[in-house]
């Protein structure tokens, strides 16, 4: 069913836990449909210096956080915009056909937390400014 | 963590609910008929007649495991077909008479989807609300009876939470309006006497595969004098009611399992229920925040079904795979579906705690070993996986 | 004349279109599915996955030995449920397109039987004559067609007299017109070469045990975008479109089954056609008053059939079997009827012939010896059946 | 499928054949049906000394003729009406019950035999009288 690099992120999941104090904060999902995943992020002059990840649902909407967040590490925030849920699918070997809504939401989760951030930050800027 | 896998020789299997392995007495039994006594039963030579012989031993041998006569049982491809052509078949005979079916919420997707194609085809069904416990309250079924009502379906044991419905006390209303019972007895074989009779059953779908027999052969019980259509057209097999050539293989092999299993029922429900409620209080008291789904006592002797808050029953599955234990979060046939189980929710469990719910079925090779590891590892799986949880409180 | 048959070791079994025997290698591979690897393929555990790929496998040789892509191939309990599902399952689909269906007078009776279901749902059935070979003439079909038209369903051989339909022809007819092309192939695999895209074939049916593989077990090839209902409904086996725990053994055994039969196809076809052929030709060189029912050539290479006028075929069988020989009056399934074959019948023969006749169907075990002995002991039955007959001119 | 008895009857029929210029013949069935008996009868006194059968049919048949002309060989033509179609069929040891209308075609065979006699019986005696 799961390819072999999934059960590995989900069985040794990277990133997982919270940030404290987190410069962008996005809780996607819905527990009608059993997925639930907040993504907490460190943004340092617009380059993602740290991700975490909190997820309620099944082993591939884990290992897709954990993946989604390892590839996010480092990036700019342009270019973990750019991150796809095919990229996160992907760099997973593949997922079955009914869990790539899994990879969605980490899509999601990744632009709700920047858009946080993004709005927060834009309003600092505002009030410097 | 997977270290625990390493001292042990086998994988648990905790899922006898979904499938059992055939027992070997049950695989000697057919092996004859595949090569040598291979004889198709319609024909008319020796072999032939051979094979009506021993398929017709086989009938008897389920009609005696639930009480019936021999020529009231008919084979079938599984528990699906026996409840589709019930519920399907009972509803076409009688369309002149009603267009109202009396089912639950509960019931397994064979008799719930044949009901939605009922629906389409402008049949009115009644689903019966459960309580907390998924128990059907007779009076609920009686209330729902109309002038138009043809066919009340209830089960008699669930399959994903195990509880055991007052099937005597409906069949009993049933009989007083004259409406035809059906009941999916697939989970209720070998675990709780079954007696057609004393149940006021007109209809019972049973499975091979449930009670250490085949899978891909079931039967249907059907009352005589019950007015119900075909399902399979073809053949006059099975006194003209069910076309297609007999799995005579299979039909041995369901009438052994059922044969063993209805001999060996007590001494295997004592067993099992010590296991299962040493499982359901040790799970209970060592892992908190955790609800058991299901009737406390009225429940099959190899259920135990726990809702841990938090997480996610899937990835409960996958870690305790890893760990070699086989379990199910509901039903096998909707394990790809991402909605919660319609049996939790109806006996009304959030969606995220019915999304989070363990279901452990025991069989006959298990051992209180078993126990323990299960005992062993399932704190630390549930704990691993709520520290990974949003939900949970304790960030 | 019972001396005959002592002399004899085995019994000469020539009713292989009834039934097959199960191959040595067949029963090999079921085997270890039954107590060992008996996991549910729905589930999520790894004895589970173990299942499906075993399952995916069996589907994917079932797939290769017609032309199909393997997410094509449904598994069924038989031919029987096979012909039910694709005829009643796009009638269900296309209701809202049209009401007609086509297709011939000598189909089996799980076709024949679906297609009466339907018309006491109103809707319409042509069923097409044939010629006294038993073929259905394509243009014919053709001429059938009406707007209304939403199903075609034709057999690729007959089980009783063998005659081999021209499919790829209505194939190219039913795509002209866009109408969904059904063809029971349940005699034809193993037996002709069988390829869906090149005979345009929309939904076959095939059954295991008639190639040599068990009983209880069959498929439905169904080509991508063919609108279908469901027939069998629960869970979401089969992806979604047929439900019912998957009988993996059984689809194992398919497999390998179907993967043998092709492969072996052209040497069994070599051999069987000459035993065929010395049947027919010493039959009705010995016995006087004889006719060969079926096609002269377009006839499946085990298939022989011959009607004997003035006795009745129940009594030929009696007899023969008596003598060891095991072989069949029109289909098994309606031995039990006292009605001459409709297939018989379609093909011109009054009805006291259509009672006379006998069908012999040659397999993998039959030699030149037990053509041999057919031919030594059934002169003497049919001399004896007739000295019996009030029919016979010759007092 | 069928007793002992039946099969004892189709394999070693009793009476078969066609009495010449036989005192009573009666002739049932129908090729549809696939069933045709011929019953043939010498009666002496009002008693049947021979009787033959010739059929067309199943073994059932075959082995209800049989024993329907053994039940009447030797007694008077009224004893003769009174065998049933039942005691052809208990006197086989039982018959399955779709071939129950074989011992049905036998009782009919011997009555319409028997009433060919009568009508010819009773013309001679007219003609004699
Ligand atoms: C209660 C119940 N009914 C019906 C079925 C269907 O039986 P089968 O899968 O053998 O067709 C099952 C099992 O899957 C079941 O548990
Ligand atoms: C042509 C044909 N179609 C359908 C069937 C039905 O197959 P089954 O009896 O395996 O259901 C048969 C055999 O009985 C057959 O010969």
């Amino acid at each position: 069913m799961y390819s072999e690099r999934v059960m590995d992120h989900f069985m040794n999941p990277r990133n997982m836990g919270e940030i404290p104090d987190a410069d962008g904060v996005g809780e996607v999902g819905n527990p009608a449909c059993g997925d639930i995943m907040r993504i907490t992020l460190r943004i340092e002059e617009d380059r993602i210096v740290d991700a975490k990840f909190k997820t309620f649902g099944c082993a591939a909407a884990i290992a897709s956080s954990s993946m989604a967040t390892e590839l996010i590490r480092g990036k700019t925030v342009d270019e973990a915009l750019a991150v796809t849920n095919r990229a996160v699918a992907e760099a997973l070997e593949g997922l079955p056909p009914q869990k790539l809504h899994c990879s969605v939401l980490a899509e999601e989760g990744i632009h709700k937390a920047i858009d946080d951030y993004r709005s927060r930050h834009g309003a600092r800027e505002a009030n410097g400014g | 963590m997977n270290a625990a896998i390493r001292g042990r020789s086998r994988p648990v299997y905790m899922d006898h609910a979904a499938t059992t392995p055939v027992r070997p007495e049950v695989v000697e039994a057919m092996l004859p008929c595949f090569s040598e006594r291979y004889g198709n039963p319609s024909s008319v030579y020796a072999l032939a007649r051979e094979a009506q012989v021993t398929l017709e031993k086989a009938r008897g041998q389920v009609a005696e495991a639930i009480g019936a006569a021999t020529e009231e049982i008919y084979f079938t491809s599984g528990g699906t077909e026996a409840d589709n052509w019930a519920i399907k078949g009972v509803a076409a005979a009688n369309r002149k008479k009603g267009d109202h079916i009396i089912t639950s919420a509960i019931e397994h997707h064979a008799v719930l989807h044949s009901c939605r194609t009922l629906e389409k085809q402008g049949y009115r069904v009644t689903y019966l609300p459960v309580d907390e416990f998924g128990r059907v309250e007779p009076a609920a079924v009686e209330e729902a009876i109309t002038d138009a009502t043809i066919l009340i379906s209830v089960m008699a044991a669930n399959n994903e939470i195990g509880t055991i419905q007052p099937i005597a006390a409906i069949g009993e209303i049933a009989r007083d309006h004259g409406i035809p019972f059906h009941t999916d007895a697939v989970q209720a074989i070998g675990a709780i006497p079954i007696d057609v009779d004393s149940m006021g059953v007109d209809l019972l779908a049973l499975s091979g595969h449930k009670f250490y027999g085949p899978k891909g052969i079931g039967a249907l019980y059907i009352r005589k004098k019950t007015r119900i259509g075909t399902f399979m057209d073809g053949g006059a097999q099975e006194r003209g009611r069910r076309a297609g050539t007999e799995n005579v293989p299979g039909a041995v092999g369901l009438g052994k399992a059922i044969e063993l299993a209805v001999a060996e029922m007590p001494e295997n429900v004592t067993r099992l229920t010590a296991m299962r409620d040493r499982l359901i209080r040790e799970i209970l008291e060592t892992i908190p925040d955790t609800r058991l789904n299901g009737h406390p006592t009225e429940r099959l002797a190899n259920n135990v079904n726990v809702a841990f808050r938090y997480i996610e029953g899937e990835s409960i599955l996958l870690m305790l795979d890893t760990l070699g234990v086989a379990a199910s979060t509901g039903s096998a046939c909707t394990s790809a579906s991402l909605e919660p189980s319609h049996v939790l929710t109806a006996c009304g469990l959030p969606p995220e705690q019915a999304h989070g719910s363990l279901r452990l079925t025991l069989g006959s090779q298990n051992t209180d070993e078993d126990v323990d590891y299960v005992l062993s590892v399932l704190p630390r799986v549930v704990e691993r996986l709520r520290k990974m949880s949003p939900l949970n409180p304790e960030r």
